[in-house]
């Protein structure tokens, strides 16, 4: 299959002051793909995702979307976070950042944000047009939260959330945008055994309704059972890229990351 | 180029003096993140303990020296004692509450203060004490810079000195600044965060007793409303400097009052307000922490 | 019910606040004549209402937290009474009936003194929600937002002194100018966070009424705008007295038009994105919000309120200079909001009716108004630090049922 | 060492934890799992007094602490890594470490113990000037770590110190645990999501379900437990 | 009813307090004297004192609280503002209102108040006397004008610098406002140093001009200082000290010589054992003249009040005055006051 990647990175690189935090990264993830990211704490994971939604401005280097069926490919290099996410890019974050005083429908509701249109007249009007749409934005919603088991949970804040309850609503809340590419950062941090099981059926669910995913996580036993392909880095750089059974074997990932004898 | 010296001169005494009130504000604000209304109340009540010791003593005939050291003694006592009273009445129960609130009791506690006073003692204006005397050897430049001016812009930066070491030197200071950032840690590490804001608040209403003692004997004058002006205007030179950074309350001070004096002196001072507030907002386009605030971490 | 700490503890707070206020309370000078007054007395007297008041503190936070402890469920039930109120429609109907009904009849059996007064509340109220949507929906610090009521007020003096235009007609224009305003404003602040929003929205605020105050050609400065028309309607003009009600029922019907639509932006997408702005800008973002826009949007209602209102001011106090619109003004705008209850127009509300009337029916303590008027607006928030009436939002329901899954 | 006796403690309205029981005897390491919001955290605030306990009794050394301040809680030598990692974040890597060392006052062990630290985390000695807010994830979890190692506390409250770590580093974690268990005497009470390798390293455990113990014993009968098996270790 | 009731209205909080407060204990001194002889034809007097913190949002709902509360005849408002913005309100309820303090000419001058006298001069007429001496007796040519940017101060300065322009003997070379309040004026003075300016012409208040006279002579400049009747009040020497000496303020015709003026003052350092303040003659002069007419006119009806002001002469402090027919006070001369020896010596 050599279709063209719907995302493609090349030479990406990120400098904070002295800190090469990404050096000239390359990387591309196509359709349907759960492609996962890996790397020793401080490689550059983070960064990397926050240079892709428009958080950073990287140093160097392209970012090129192309949106799945088209040929036609957008660069994301120096757009808004918004306007990255209205391309069809969306992320969770590796420090829990819900809105933490709305309710957990209306956390997935703000994800419906960027696809609908009703403003201020709308808004005063009630017309017929945005009845209807937020008709389409609560339903929608918890058609979403069903998905990942929150649907019950609804009008709860989401600040009472537990916490692996929280790194699904995040997930729901970034489903939401529809993007066709959805950055994971360390969903499973933080969730017991049990519960990353649930997440590794979750996440394989996300995958075949049609959603590209691109994943950072330090649980390997998770990785190796959902990516179809992994990259390793290491201080901002590509150490190794592959299948999950190549990566495990690849001594430079043993030595930099998974350490010996992996239990996984 | 006289006119420009002299200008220039006028601006410094004046920014130090906002630069004076503005270091409590800042200290204030650093560990709470409060904007603290009234501060500006602290600052005036010292000017009152000090005029109204300063005046009994010089009544009972006591020489100029002790009346200025027992005078700035006891402005420095009783403006603590109340900014910890303060603090301790109106803020300290809000620690938990919403960001904005402490901000309406706050507003609150500045409108008591005044009215206290004004209670107290009287609506009207009284004179200050003249606690400086004008020293002979300034006497040729004394057109330029008095001997007011001079012991203002050297007490401020003795103190900027004094408070920039302590803040980043010592461990109090340290425990300050932790306590600003991460309370719930702050504990965590072993440190009373009760006393740290204690001490913070009492610290930064010395200062403010140190400002109002020198204000108001350049000045000649006070009564109980002084406070509020010359806390908006510490307010905005402290916003410029950067909220929390103590050479920047000195710099915002400076850069303030300066700018006011060449308005006032180029343009027209009807407009030197305008002036001063369009600076601030023009420097926090640019730079939207202040001049020497750290710029924000973002990191996600 | 008080032990002997607590008496001991009263004494050493009495003590302490004896010396505390001894300079200021106790000496009196008079610098010229050269006389120093020893006010001894004083210190008695602050002894003792030091100690009274303690042990009254101390009295209701043990109440508190023995209610607290007893019977957590009544006290619940207690706090929320307007929340269930609110939640169920027919009380809902029923109570707002019925403050309306109190609202109409109001003017007839009070005295234009009390009609006035609650007017000026009535302005407040809607001053107040207008804020909200700043500060407690966009969670945008505005403590300069007089300025955009100045505008309101001055764009009906100025058109009303030159061009004879009448309330109605400026109405909107005043509206219109507030908001450009808040634009104007909102441009160069949005990248500002927090409290340096605060202090350049406060300088602007102080920039407009400095200019009005200097640029006499333009505003009268300092002197003001006297003589300025009473609204009519369709040509009638009011007497004084006929007036005062008027503006009465004008105010009502603004409020209840802003309650509506403030009501119905709240539960809207855009409502939605000013709250999520406040709780996570980053997060908002990445959810492809656009940040400048919903501020400014944010900025601009909130100042057209501001506008409106401004031209119901000179209208009512037909005089107007620079000296209406200091800061203290958005001071007190903003305890409204705070007080209240960020967020909750309920809470509002009561927030502008308390802050308001209070000053007014504390004029009966006379030269101690505004001590009292500093110290209840702290304890208050001593008190009540979430505000009087927390927001309630609302629930959505689907038409599809979840279940919530079996518990393994 | 430390006892905790009808243990209650909660937010608002919500009672976190209901009626805890649990004892922790010098130089044990013992781990308390549970599932996501039974109330570790909690547990774990309410011993160092950051959240009040509304009845019940904490003892360490036979002495009644639940009404102390958090800080004289430290004093006596209870350091906590809380969830979350609570790095200062405008302190430097640094003055993040100094901060561990509060009430210390003997200059030249603190220093023997932050070359200590920075032999344990290499990257946090090439970070050393980095403010700690813009760490990585990873980062400031060991940053975290280290700085509750700088008290050189009696007992360390863990609270989930693996989270969001490299496997490598991990594994390290695990062994400084258990070595500064063996070296210093150093009581451990760990709260881990991964509960396998807690147990593997603890002495004891205590299992908590919405907020009550309902089962503790030796960490092997635990990891022998089926319903554990299947409820916690994902097996 | 069995008592009059007299309203009193004026800044009583807030930072104008203390141009508010004199007026209060000037009222009640007077009033407790007439009611200790009895009252007016038996009725006493009975005070109803209200704050408007001279705001004129606020001095609407004093002024209504006023008139519901049956208020008779109101001395206030003391802010100009606030009394324009209450007076269609008393208009409305035929209620005569004095102002010891108001001084905007409007205010009498426009005829829109027909019910509003006031024992103060307007701004032109100080402003009048004061360029006069300033061109005529001390004659300079180049002056300087400073306002404290309120509508008194600015309103002053303003007829100030029309009137140099119009003598055509001196020319304005400097005409600006200062903040009140701010905490230095070094700039100002340097400013007036720099356009050389023989005389300081400054409309405001008396903290201000405390201020800027000290900041004149720290700056070692040498300038004359002239002012008007918020500068002549005592407070002023007091504030400025030795600062104040040589300074010129326009105030009315010599008061120390006048019996009732010494009397008024010596009763309020009885009463109350403070100085009185700003305004307090003027507000003692004019509860006198109000309650004159009320004794005169035999009641308080508005028409009838105001032949009695129009006509019936009264002793007060301020001297021997009746009002003219738009509300100004006749027979308070004005004249030029200096600061010699710590007290205000009238030059002649
Ligand atoms: N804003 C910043 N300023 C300075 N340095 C930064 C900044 N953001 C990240 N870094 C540095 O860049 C490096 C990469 O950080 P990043 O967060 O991307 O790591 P990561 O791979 O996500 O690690 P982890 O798995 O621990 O989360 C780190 O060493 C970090 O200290
Ligand atoms: N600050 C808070 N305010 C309100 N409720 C809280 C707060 N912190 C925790 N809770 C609630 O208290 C309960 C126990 O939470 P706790 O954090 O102790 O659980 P935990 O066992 O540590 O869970 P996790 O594995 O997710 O860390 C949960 O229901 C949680 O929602
Ligand atoms: C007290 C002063 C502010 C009054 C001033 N004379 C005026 O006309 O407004
Ligand atoms: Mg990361
Ligand atoms: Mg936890």
């Amino acid at each position: 299959m050599m279709a063209t990647p719907i995302l493609q990175i090349s030479g990406l690189t990120m400098d904070f002051g002295g800190i090469r935090a990404l050096n000239r990264l390359d990387l591309e993830v196509h359709a349907g793909e759960i492609v996962a990211l890996i790397g020793p704490n401080g490689a550059g994971k983070t960064t990397f995702f926050n240079c892709l939604t428009g958080i950073y401005t990287p140093t160097a280097g392209e970012i090129l979307l192309t949106p799945p069926g088209s040929t036609k490919n957008v660069s994301l290099k120096g757009l808004k976070p918004n306007h990255v996410t209205e391309k069809g890019l969306a992320r969770t974050f590796q420090n829990i950042r819900l809105f933490s005083q709305m309710t957990v429908l209306e956390n997935v509701m703000i994800g419906r944000h960027c696809r609908t249109k009703a403003f201020i007249l709308g808004a005063i009007l009630r017309n017929a047009a945005t009845r209807r749409e937020e008709r389409q934005i609560v339903e929608m919603s918890y058609a979403i939260l069903d998905k990942v088991g929150l649907a019950h949970l609804a009008n709860e804040f989401a600040r009472n959330l537990p916490y692996g309850a929280q790194r699904r609503l995040e997930i729901a809340r970034a489903l939401a945008t529809e993007p066709f590419l959805l950055l994971l950062d360390e969903p499973a941090a933080g969730m017991n055994p049990q519960e990353t099981q649930e997440l590794d059926r979750l996440i394989k669910e996300i995958s075949t309704d049609g959603h590209s995913i691109l994943l950072i996580e330090h649980d390997m036993k998770l990785v190796m059972s959902l990516s179809d392909r992994i990259f390793v880095m290491d201080y901002g750089k590509k150490i190794a890229q592959g299948k999950p059974s190549e990566i495990r074997s690849n001594p430079a990932v043993i030595k930099a990351y998974l350490g010996e004898d992996v239990d996984a | 180029m006289d006119y420009f010296i002299e200008l220039f001169c006028s601006g410094l005494t004046r920014g130090a003096i906002y630069a004076l009130i503005a270091l409590g504000y800042t200290m204030v604000y650093g560990i709470i993140g409060l904007i603290n209304f009234a501060h500006g109340e602290i600052y005036m009540i010292g000017a009152f303990t000090a005029f109204i010791v300063a005046t009994v003593l010089s009544i009972y005939g006591f020489p100029l020296l002790a009346i200025v050291i027992l005078a700035g003694f006891a402005a420095v006592i009783w403006s603590s004692a109340y900014g910890y009273t303060v603090e301790k009445i109106a803020y300290r129960p809000l620690r938990h509450a919403p960001r904005l609130s402490p901000l309406i009791s706050a507003i609150g506690m500045s409108i008591f203060l005044q009215n206290y006073v004004l209670l107290a003692q009287t609506s009207n204006f009284l004179p200050f004490p003249e606690l400086i005397p004008e020293f002979a050897f300034m006497e040729p430049i004394a057109h330029i810079v008095g001997s007011t001016d001079i012991v203002i812009l050297i007490t401020t930066a003795v103190i900027m000195l004094i408070l920039t070491i302590v803040i980043k030197g010592t461990k109090v200071g340290k425990a300050m600044r932790a306590t600003s950032q991460d309370r719930t840690m702050a504990m965590l590490v072993g440190i009373n965060v009760n006393r740290i804001i204690s001490a913070t608040f009492i610290i930064g209403s010395a200062l403010a007793a140190v400002g109002g003692l020198l204000i108001a004997s350049h000045i000649g004058q006070i009564n109980f409303y002084i406070g509020f002006l010359a806390g908006i205007k510490a307010f905005t030179a402290a916003v410029l400097g950067g909220i929390g950074s103590i050479p920047g309350a000195v710099l915002g001070g400076l850069v303030l009052g300066l700018t006011e004096s060449f308005a006032t002196g180029y343009v027209s001072s009807d407009y030197e307000d305008v002036f001063a507030f369009s600076l601030l907002v023009l420097i926090l386009i640019f730079k939207p922490s202040g001049l020497l605030g750290k710029a924000e971490t973002k990191k996600v | 019910m008080l032990g002997f700490k607590e008496i001991k503890n009263g004494l050493l707070v009495s003590l302490w606040f004896v010396f505390l206020t001894f300079p200021l309370m106790v000496v009196k000078v008079d610098p010229v004549e050269r006389i120093v007054r020893w006010r001894w007395e004083n210190s008695l007297y602050v002894a003792i209402g030091t100690f009274a008041v303690f042990l009254l503190v101390k009295i209701i936070i043990q109440r508190r937290s023995r209610n607290a402890a007893v019977d957590k469920e009544a006290e619940q039930k207690k706090e929320s009474f307007i929340h269930r109120v609110l939640a169920s429609p027919r009380q809902k109907f029923t109570l707002i009936a019925l403050l309306l009904a109190v609202a109409i009849v109001f003017p007839l059996f009070s005295s234009s003194y009390q009609t006035n007064v609650m007017t000026t509340a009535l302005m407040y109220v809607v001053l107040g929600l207008g804020l909200n949507i700043v500060v407690g929906m966009a969670g945008l610090l505005d403590l300069g937002y007089v300025a955009f009521y100045a505008v309101g007020a001055y764009s009906y003096a100025l058109l009303n002194h030159h061009f004879d235009l009448g309330f109605w007609a400026v109405l909107p224009i005043g509206g219109g100018l507030a908001a450009i305003f808040g634009i104007l404003l909102g441009f160069p602040v949005l990248r500002l966070r927090g409290d340096y929003l605060a202090i350049v929205t406060l300088g602007f605020g102080e920039i407009i009424r400095l200019v009005l105050e200097n640029w006499s050609e333009f505003s009268k400065g300092p002197s003001g705008i006297s003589n300025i028309s009473r609204p009519g309607l369709f040509g009638i003009e009011f007497g004084l007295d006929g007036a005062i009600i008027y503006i009465y029922y004008l105010m009502i019907v603004f409020m209840i038009v802003t309650i509506f639509i403030v009501n119905r932006l709240q539960d809207s997408r855009l409502g939605r994105a000013w709250i999520a702005l406040r709780e996570d800008e980053i997060a908002c973002q990445a959810m492809g919000i656009d940040k400048r826009k919903t501020k400014l949007v944010a900025f601009s209602l909130g100042a057209f309120w501001a506008g409106i209102i401004g031209v119901v001011f000179a209208a009512k106090t037909t005089f107007i200079n620079p000296a209406s619109f200091t800061f203290l003004e958005s001071a007190i705008i903003l305890a409204i909001v705070v007080l209240g209850g960020m967020g909750s127009i309920v809470g509002v509300i009561f927030g502008a009716l308390i802050l308001i009337l209070l000053p007014e029916y504390l004029r009966a303590l006379s030269e101690y108004r505004m001590l009292a008027f500093g110290a209840i607006l702290v304890a208050m928030m001593v008190f009540r630090p979430q505000g009087l009436i927390s927001n309630i939002r609302r629930t959505y329901h689907s038409d599809k049922k979840f279940p919530s899954p079996t518990q393994q | 060492m430390l006892k905790l006796e009808n243990i209650q403690a909660g937010y608002g309205n919500i009672l976190a934890i209901k009626d805890i029981d649990l004892e922790i005897n010098e130089g044990e390491i013992i781990t308390l799992i549970g599932a996501n919001g039974a109330g570790k955290s909690t547990t774990l605030m309410t011993i160092s007094g950051i959240v009040p306990s509304r009845s019940g009794r904490i003892l360490f050394d036979d002495r009644e602490i639940q009404r102390k301040e958090p800080d004289e809680i430290v004093r006596l030598g209870i350091c906590q890594v809380p969830e979350g990692r609570h790095i200062f974040p405008e302190l430097t890597v640094q003055e993040n470490l100094d901060m561990g060392a509060f009430l210390r006052r003997d200059k030249k062990e603190i220093k023997r113990d932050i070359d200590y630290v920075f032999s344990l985390f290499p990257i946090l000695a090439e970070r050393r000037g980095q403010d700690g807010g813009t760490l990585s994830g990873g980062e400031q979890q060991m940053l975290a770590m280290s700085r509750a190692l700088m008290a050189r506390p009696r007992l360390l409250l863990l609270d989930e110190p693996s989270m969001g770590l490299a496997p490598l580093v991990i594994r390290q974690i695990f062994e400084i645990i258990k070595q500064i268990n063996a070296e210093n005497r150093t009581t451990i009470f760990l709260v881990e999501q991964n509960a396998n390798q807690a147990l593997h390293i603890a002495h004891r455990g205590y299992v908590i379900e919405n907020g009550r113990i309902v089962f503790s014993g030796k960490a092997e009968e635990l990891l022998k437990n089926t319903d554990i098996q299947k409820a916690y270790l994902g097996i | 009813a069995d008592t009059i009731k007299f309203g009193v209205a004026g800044a009583h909080s807030g930072d104008l307090a203390s141009y508010g407060l004199p007026t209060v204990n000037a009222a009640k001194l007077v009033i407790d004297q007439v009611n200790a002889k009895g009252g007016i034809n038996g009725k006493k007097i009975e005070l109803l004192i209200e704050d408007d913190v001279c705001k004129p949002e606020v001095a609407t709902n004093t002024a209504t609280k006023l008139v519901s509360q049956g208020a008779e005849v109101v001395l206030g408002h003391i802010c100009s503002g606030a009394t324009k913005s209450a007076l269609p309100i008393y208009t409305n309820a035929n209620i005569l209102v004095m102002s010891p303090s108001a001084t905007n000419p409007d205010l009498t001058y426009s005829g829109e108040y027909p019910n509003f006298f006031r024992t103060i001069a307007p701004d032109d007429m100080q402003a009048k006397v004061d360029v006069d001496y300033a061109l005529d007796k001390l004659g300079h040519t180049k002056i300087a004008v400073i306002h404290d940017k309120g509508d008194y101060g600015k309103g002053f300065a303003e007829f100030a610098k029309s009137f140099v322009e119009k003598s055509g003997k001196a020319e304005v070379v400097l005409f600006e406002g200062v903040t009140p309040g701010a905490v230095d004026y070094s700039a100002i003075v340097q400013k007036i140093k720099k356009s050389g300016a023989q005389a300081v012409i400054f409309g405001g208040y008396h903290p201000e001009a405390a201020k800027i006279v000290g900041m004149i002579k720290k700056k070692r400049l040498k300038v004359d200082f002239l002012s008007d009747d918020g500068v002549k009040d005592d407070t002023f020497i007091k504030v400025a000290g030795a600062d104040a000496e040589g300074v010129y303020a326009s105030g009315p015709k010599d008061t120390t010589g006048n019996p009732l003026s010494k009397a008024a003052f010596a009763e309020h350092k009885k009463v109350f054992n403070a100085d009185a303040g700003a305004f307090f003659e003027n507000a003692y002069t004019a509860t006198l003249a109000m309650v004159n007419a009320i004794e005169k006119a035999g009641s308080t009806d508005l028409a009838a009040l105001k032949k009695a002001l129009q006509t019936e002469k009264v002793d007060t402090p301020l001297g021997n005055i009746y009002f003219d027919d738009k509300g100004d006070a006749v027979g308070i001369g004005f004249s030029v006051y200096q600061v010699q020896n710590g007290a205000f010596v009238e030059m002649k």
